[in-house]
C-alpha cells in the first residue's frame, strides 16, 4: 500500500504533537504543578498515531493510564487534557479523573483506564452493541504487554473471538511492566502474539515505531472488523523512553538497550524517511514549531485556569447530575 | 390480576422491558437456551431471539465488563450473574469501573445498566452460594442496590432498573423464587428508593430486605398476639434509600429493629442504625437492635444453616426481650 | 508400559466405589435427605481413579464441586463423606461444608472449590510451597472445560508454567457447562490442549474414559513435575452419565450423542479389557459385591447419625477454633 | 531506638519475620527487584535471596491464590498487593476462598497469611488508586483487619500479623510512607485486636484509623484549644475489634465521633456507631456523629480530594458543633 504524501504529514504532525504535549507534561510534574502521577507514552507515538489516522469518526479507543497520546490523537482538545492533568477547571473531565483518567467521548476517546486489563472486556463490550446496532464502529483497546498475563485479557480475547466482535486489541509491548521485564513473567516470546491461537486468531506483530506499518495494520484489522470477520489481536514493539510513571528513571533497564532503542525513535525515524521521500525539511520544521506552539498555548491557557469548582465534588455520581444517596 | 412466582416475575419484568424497548438485552451463563439456572429467563430467548439473548462462556469479568461497554454504545443491557457470590470474580469491573466512571469522566458516560444475580441462603448450598451481598453493593459509591420481596416489586423494580439511567445491582433472593404473590396486569414500573410500610404498628419498627421481609411480616403477628404493635418497613432499595420514610416511623414507635441476612459485622443494618442512632437520638425510647446472621461464612447442613440467617423465632424473642 | 494386574484390579474397584458412592448420593438426594446439591461425576470415574492411582501420599489434589470421586479416591472415608452430603454429626467437615466442599486434608485431598477456576492458583500455590520447601510433592488440580474461560485459569497456568510449579492442571472436559455446550463458548476446538501453547506447554489429550491411559499420562506429569521440568496441561475426554447437579434430566443433550458416550462407560470397558486380559469374572463381581456393601455400610453409619451439634456452628472461624471478632 | 519512616518500618517488620522464620516468603509486583514501587520492600530480595522474594506477573489472582496454597503446604506467605483498590480483582480468592476454606472444611485447613497492600487518598491519584477498602474487608467473615498509623505499629502489628494464624489484610496508608516516628531496637511484636488510646480526655472519644489517626490528634489538640478534652483512639484493627477499649471511652466521654476516610455508606464507623449506640445506649449525652469521606469516588484534582477526605478542620468544627 501507498501512503500518500497528506497523510504521512498528517501522522508526522500527529506524533509530534504527542511527544511535544508529554514532554511537557513531565516538566509540568518536575515543577509540580502537575501532582498526582503520568505514565507518558513517550517513544511511543507511532501507535497512538497510526491507530488514530486509521480509525473513523464513531470508532472507539480505549486506553489505559498511559493514554494521553491516544486521547489527543483521537481529536481531544489538547488545553482541556492539560487541564485535567493539572487538575484545572478546563480539565476534561473537572479535574475527577486525572492523568489516568483522561476521556472525551464526543471524539470516541471512551476511557483512559487504571486497573490493568480492565477495558479489554469494556471495548469488547462497545463492539458488542456496534454489532447488535448494526453500526459499523469498531471499537480499538490498547494495553500493555504486562496486561497479558490479566485474567480479564483472556475473557474478553475468547469472548471477542467466539462472538466475532469488531474490536481490535492492541498489545504496545513495550517489554517492560512498571520495573519488571516482560521476559521476566510469561513463559512465551510475545506476551500478545504468542497467546493468538489461543483463541483461534492469527498472532499479528508489527512494528510499533514505524508509524507507516501501525498506519497499515490498523487499517486492515479495521476493515476486517468491519466486514463482521471478528476481532484481531496485534503486537505492537516498541519501547518507552522514559520511566513508567512520574519521575521514574527507569534505571532497571540495561543502557544498551535503552540506547539501542532510543536509535529508533520513531519521530526521528519517521523524519528521516519523510525527506529521503523528498518532502521538504521546511514543511517538517513547520509542523514542529506549530505543535510547540499548539503546546505553549493549552499550557499558559491552562496554568491561567483556576482549580475546578468545588461544588463539582459532590455532582455527576448519577444521572441526575447529583449525589444524593437517599431521600 | 394474575398470580406469579417470584422467578416468573422476573421473567415477566425482562419481557415487558425487552418488547418496549430494542436496546434492552440480556446475556449471562445459560440464561439463553436453558432459559437460566434458576428459569427465572425461561422463555425469552425464543421470543426475543439469541442477538438479543445469549448465552456467554464462563466469564464473569467479560459479561459485566461487555454490559458497561455495551451501555456506553447505545445499549440498556442487563447481564446476569448465576450466584451473587459471583460478584466476587469480578468486582473490579462492578465496583473500579462501572461504579465510578460517570464521576470520573465529570458525566461524560453514561452507563444504564443491570447485573441481576441470585442471592441468599437457605437452600443449603454451603458458604459459596448462600450469602447475601446487598452490602457489599452499598459500600460502593455509584451503584444503586435493589432487593424485592415480592412477586409484584420484582417486576415493578426490575422494570424501574431497567429504565434507569445509572447502574443497578439487582438482588433476587433464591428462595423466594417459588413464592407467589398477585401482580397487576399490564405495564408494571415502580420507583427506586421508595421504602414501603407493609404493616402498621405504633410500639416498635422493623425494617426488612428481600427474604427477610416475610419473615418480619411472620414475626410481627406473632408480636401482636403478644401485645407488641409492630410496624414492618420493607427498605426494597438500599441505594436510593428512602429514609423519609424510616425516619417517619421511628418517630412514631421509638423503637427499631433491624433484620438482615448478611454477616453482622457491617451489614447495612449497621448504616440504617447509624443514621437514626444519630438523626432521632432524642426520640429513640431504647437501643436499636440489629438481628443479623452472625459474623461467620454460612455452613451447609441444614439444622445449622437455619441457625445461622435470623429466623422468625429469633425475631420475635429479640423483640420481645428488647422492646416486650 | 505394562500395568499390572494388581493395579489394574485396584484400578476397577476405585471406580466402581465411585460409582456406587454417587448412584447412592442421587437415591439419597431423589429421597430428599441429601439437601441442597450434588454435581456428580458419573461416568468420569477412570479419571479421578488413574490420577488417584498416580499420586503418592503428600501429593495434593484440588477440585471442584464434582468432587466426590477425587475426594474418595485419595482415600477419604466413605462415611464420613455421605455424612457430610447429609449434613450429619460424622460428615468429614462437620456439615459446614456440604456436597460441593469435601475435604479431608490428611489425605491430600485439599478441598473441594465452587467457584469456577479459583482452584486453579490454589494448587498452583501449593506446588510453589513444595518447590520453595524442596519436598517431592506434586499438585494436581481438576477442573472442568467451562473453566477454561475464566480468568484464573489463564493467571494459574501462566505463573506456574514461569515458575515451573510441579503441578498438574486436569481439565475434565466432559463437553458441557451447566447446559450449555463448551463448543459455543470457545473458538478453538480443544478448551485446554488448545490454550496450552500460550503457556509454552504442551497440548495434551488423553482419553478420560481409558483408565490405563488415565493412569499412565497421570504418571508421566507427576514425574515431570518432581523432576522440577514444571506443569502440565491435561486435558481428558469424557463425558458425564447425568445432568451437571441435583435432578437436572439434561435434556439438552442430543440423545444419539448421550447413547454413544453410554457405550463409552469407563467402568463397562474397563471390565470388558479386564475379562479380556483373562482376569477371572468372579474377581470382578466380588469387587462389585465389596463396594456395594461399603456404600450399603456408609448410608447405614449416615442415616443413623445425627445433625451435627448445633454448637458448630460458631467454631473454626478462626485457629482458636472460635469465632469471636471483638474482645 | 531509631527513626524510622513509615515506609522503612515495613521492611523492618518484613526482615525481622523472615530473619526468625524461613517459611515467611513474600511476593508480588516489583517487590523483588524493584524493591517496590513505594520501596516498602526495598533491600529484602538482596538480603533473602529470589526464592524467598520474588516477583509476580500482573496476576492479582494468581498472588492471592498462591499464597492461599501455600499457606496450605506450610509456608507462611505474604502476599502485596500494590494498591488497595487491585483487592477487587482478586476479591473472590480472598473473600471466597482465603476467608472461607477454614470454617468451611471445619478447621482442617489453616492459612497463615498477610496480603499487605497501599491504601487510602491523597496522592491525588483518582478513583482507581486511592480508596480506603478496610470496611471491605471487615464485612467478610474470616478476615482479620489492621490498618497501622505509625511506624512502630507498622513493625509491631505486620509481625504479629505474619505470626496470627489465620489471614490477615494489612493495610497501609500511602500517604503515611513518608512521615517519621521512634521504633524501639530489637524484636517487636505487637497485639492484634488491641486499640491504643493515644491522648486521654473527658468530653468526647474520637476514634480513627490510619491517616485519620494524625489528623484526629490535630483536631484534638486545637479541641482543647477550644476547650473541649478529646480522647483519642487508634483502632489499629478493625478485626479483631478492641470493643472494650472503645466502650471504655465512651463510658467515660458519653459522646462518641468516627474519624474515617472511607465513603460514607457502611463504613466501619457505622458499625462501631450501632455497637457504641446499642450498648451504651444509657450512657449516651448526645448523638454519634460519623465524619466521613461523603459517598462518592475520589476525585483527582488536589482541591477536590482535599475536601473529600476528613480534614482536621472538618474534624474540629463537626465536633465543636455538636459537643461544644
Ligand atoms: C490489576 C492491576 N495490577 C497492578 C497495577 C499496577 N500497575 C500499573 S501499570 C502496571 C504495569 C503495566 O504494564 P504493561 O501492561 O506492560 O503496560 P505499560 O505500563 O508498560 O504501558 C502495573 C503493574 C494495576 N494498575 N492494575
Ligand atoms: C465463577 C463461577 N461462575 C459460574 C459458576 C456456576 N457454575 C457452576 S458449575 C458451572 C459449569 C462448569 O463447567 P465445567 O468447567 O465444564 O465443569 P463441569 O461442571 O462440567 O464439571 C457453572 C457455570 C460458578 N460456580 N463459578
Ligand atoms: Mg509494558
Ligand atoms: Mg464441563
Amino acid at each position: 500500500m501507498e501512503i500518500d504524501t497528506p497523510t504521512r504529514l498528517s501522522l508526522y504532525r500527529e506524533m509530534v504533537r504527542a511527544r511535544y504535549f508529554e514532554q511537557r507534561a513531565y516538566d509540568l510534574f518536575i515543577e509540580g504543578l502537575l501532582k498526582g502521577t503520568t505514565h507518558l507514552g513517550l517513544g511511543q507515538e507511532a501507535v497512538a498515531a497510526g491507530f488514530a489516522a486509521a480509525m473513523r469518526e464513531g470508532d472507539m479507543t480505549y486506553c489505559t493510564y498511559r493514554g494521553h497520546n491516544h486521547t489527543l490523537l483521537r481529536g481531544a482538545p489538547m488545553d482541556a487534557l492539560m487541564g485535567e492533568l493539572l487538575g484545572r477547571a478546563n480539565g476534561i473531565c473537572g479535574g475527577k479523573g486525572g492523568s489516568m483518567h483522561l476521556t472525551d467521548v464526543t471524539k470516541g476517546a471512551m476511557g483512559s483506564y487504571a486497573i490493568v486489563g480492565a477495558h479489554l472486556p469494556i471495548a469488547a463490550g462497545a463492539a458488542w452493541a456496534a454489532q447488535v446496532r448494526g453500526t459499523d464502529q469498531a471499537s480499538v483497546c490498547f494495553f500493555g504487554d504486562g496486561t497479558t498475563n490479566i485474567g480479564a485479557f483472556h475473557e474478553a480475547l475468547n469472548i471477542a473471538a467466539v462472538w466475532s466482535l469488531p474490536v481490535v486489541f492492541v498489545c504496545e509491548n513495550n517489554l517492560y511492566m512498571e520495573y519488571t521485564p516482560i521476559g521476566d513473567v510469561i513463559a512465551v516470546e510475545h506476551p500478545a502474539a504468542d497467546r493468538a491461537p489461543a483463541y483461534g486468531l492469527e498472532g499479528i506483530i508489527v512494528d510499533g515505531n514505524d508509524v507507516d506499518a501501525v498506519y497499515e495494520t490498523a487499517l486492515r484489522a479495521l476493515a476486517r472488523a468491519r466486514r463482521g470477520e471478528g476481532p484481531s489481536l496485534i503486537e505492537a514493539k516498541t519501547y518507552r523512553h522514559g520511566g513508567h510513571s512520574r519521575a521514574d528513571p527507569a534505571k532497571y533497564r540495561p543502557s544498551a538497550e535503552v540506547e539501542e532503542w532510543m536509535k529508533r525513535d520513531p519521530i526521528v525515524l519517521y523524519r528521516d524517511r519523510l525527506l529521503a521521500l523528498a518532502v521538504e525539511v521546511g514543511d517538517l520544521d513547520q509542523i514542529e514549531a506549530e505543535a510547540l506552539a499548539e503546546v505553549d498555548h493549552a499550557t499558559e491557557l491552562t496554568k491561567a485556569t483556576p482549580p475546578p469548582d468545588v461544588a463539582g465534588l459532590m455532582t455527576e455520581v448519577w444521572a441526575d447530575g447529583g449525589s444524593a444517596w437517599r431521600n | 390480576m394474575a398470580e406469579l412466582t417470584y422467578r416468573d416475575a422476573v421473567a415477566r419484568g425482562l419481557a415487558q422491558e425487552m418488547e418496549r424497548d430494542e436496546r434492552v438485552v440480556l446475556i449471562g451463563e445459560d440464561v439463553a437456551k436453558a432459559g437460566g439456572v434458576f428459569k427465572t429467563t425461561a422463555g425469552l430467548l425464543e421470543r426475543f431471539g439469541p442477538t438479543r439473548v445469549r448465552d456467554t462462556p464462563i466469564s464473569e469479568e467479560a459479561i459485566t465488563g461487555m454490559i458497561m461497554g455495551a451501555a456506553m454504545n447505545g445499549l440498556r443491557p442487563v447481564g446476569e450473574l448465576m450466584f451473587s457470590d459471583f460478584l466476587a470474580t469480578c468486582w473490579d469491573i462492578v465496583t473500579n469501573q462501572i461504579a465510578k466512571t460517570r464521576y470520573m469522566t465529570n458525566g461524560q458516560v453514561e452507563l444504564p445498566l443491570v447485573i441481576r444475580t441470585a442471592n441468599g441462603g437457605g437452600a443449603r448450598f454451603g458458604g459459596q452460594h448462600s450469602q447475601s451481598l446487598e452490602n457489599w453493593a452499598m459500600a460502593v459509591p455509584g451503584l444503586k442496590v435493589v432487593a424485592p420481596s415480592s412477586p409484584a416489586d420484582v417486576v415493578g423494580l426490575l422494570a424501574a432498573a431497567i429504565r434507569d439511567p445509572d447502574p443497578v445491582v439487582f438482588f433476587e433472593h433464591k428462595m423466594l423464587f417459588p413464592i407467589k404473590g398477585e401482580v397487576p396486569d399490564g405495564e408494571l414500573v415502580d420507583e427506586l428508593g421508595t421504602a414501603r410500610v407493609l404493616r402498621e404498628g405504633n410500639d416498635v419498627t422493623l425494617v426488612a430486605l428481600a427474604r427477610m421481609v416475610p419473615m418480619a411480616l411472620e414475626a410481627a403477628e406473632a408480636l401482636a398476639a403478644a401485645g407488641i404493635s409492630v410496624e414492618v418497613i420493607d427498605l426494597r432499595s438500599l441505594v436510593p434509600l428512602d429514609t423519609r420514610t424510616l425516619l417517619g416511623s421511628v418517630t412514631k414507635t421509638s423503637r427499631l429493629f433491624t433484620v438482615e441476612e448478611n454477616p453482622r459485622l457491617i451489614g447495612w443494618g449497621a448504616e440504617i442504625s447509624s443514621i437514626v442512632a444519630e438523626e432521632l437520638f432524642w426520640d429513640l425510647d431504647g437501643p436499636i437492635v440489629r438481628i443479623t446472621t452472625p459474623h461467620i461464612p454460612l455452613p451447609a447442613a441444614d439444622e445449622l444453616e437455619d441457625l445461622a440467617i435470623p429466623s422468625v423465632q429469633r425475631i420475635v424473642e429479640t423483640v420481645r426481650r428488647s422492646a416486650g
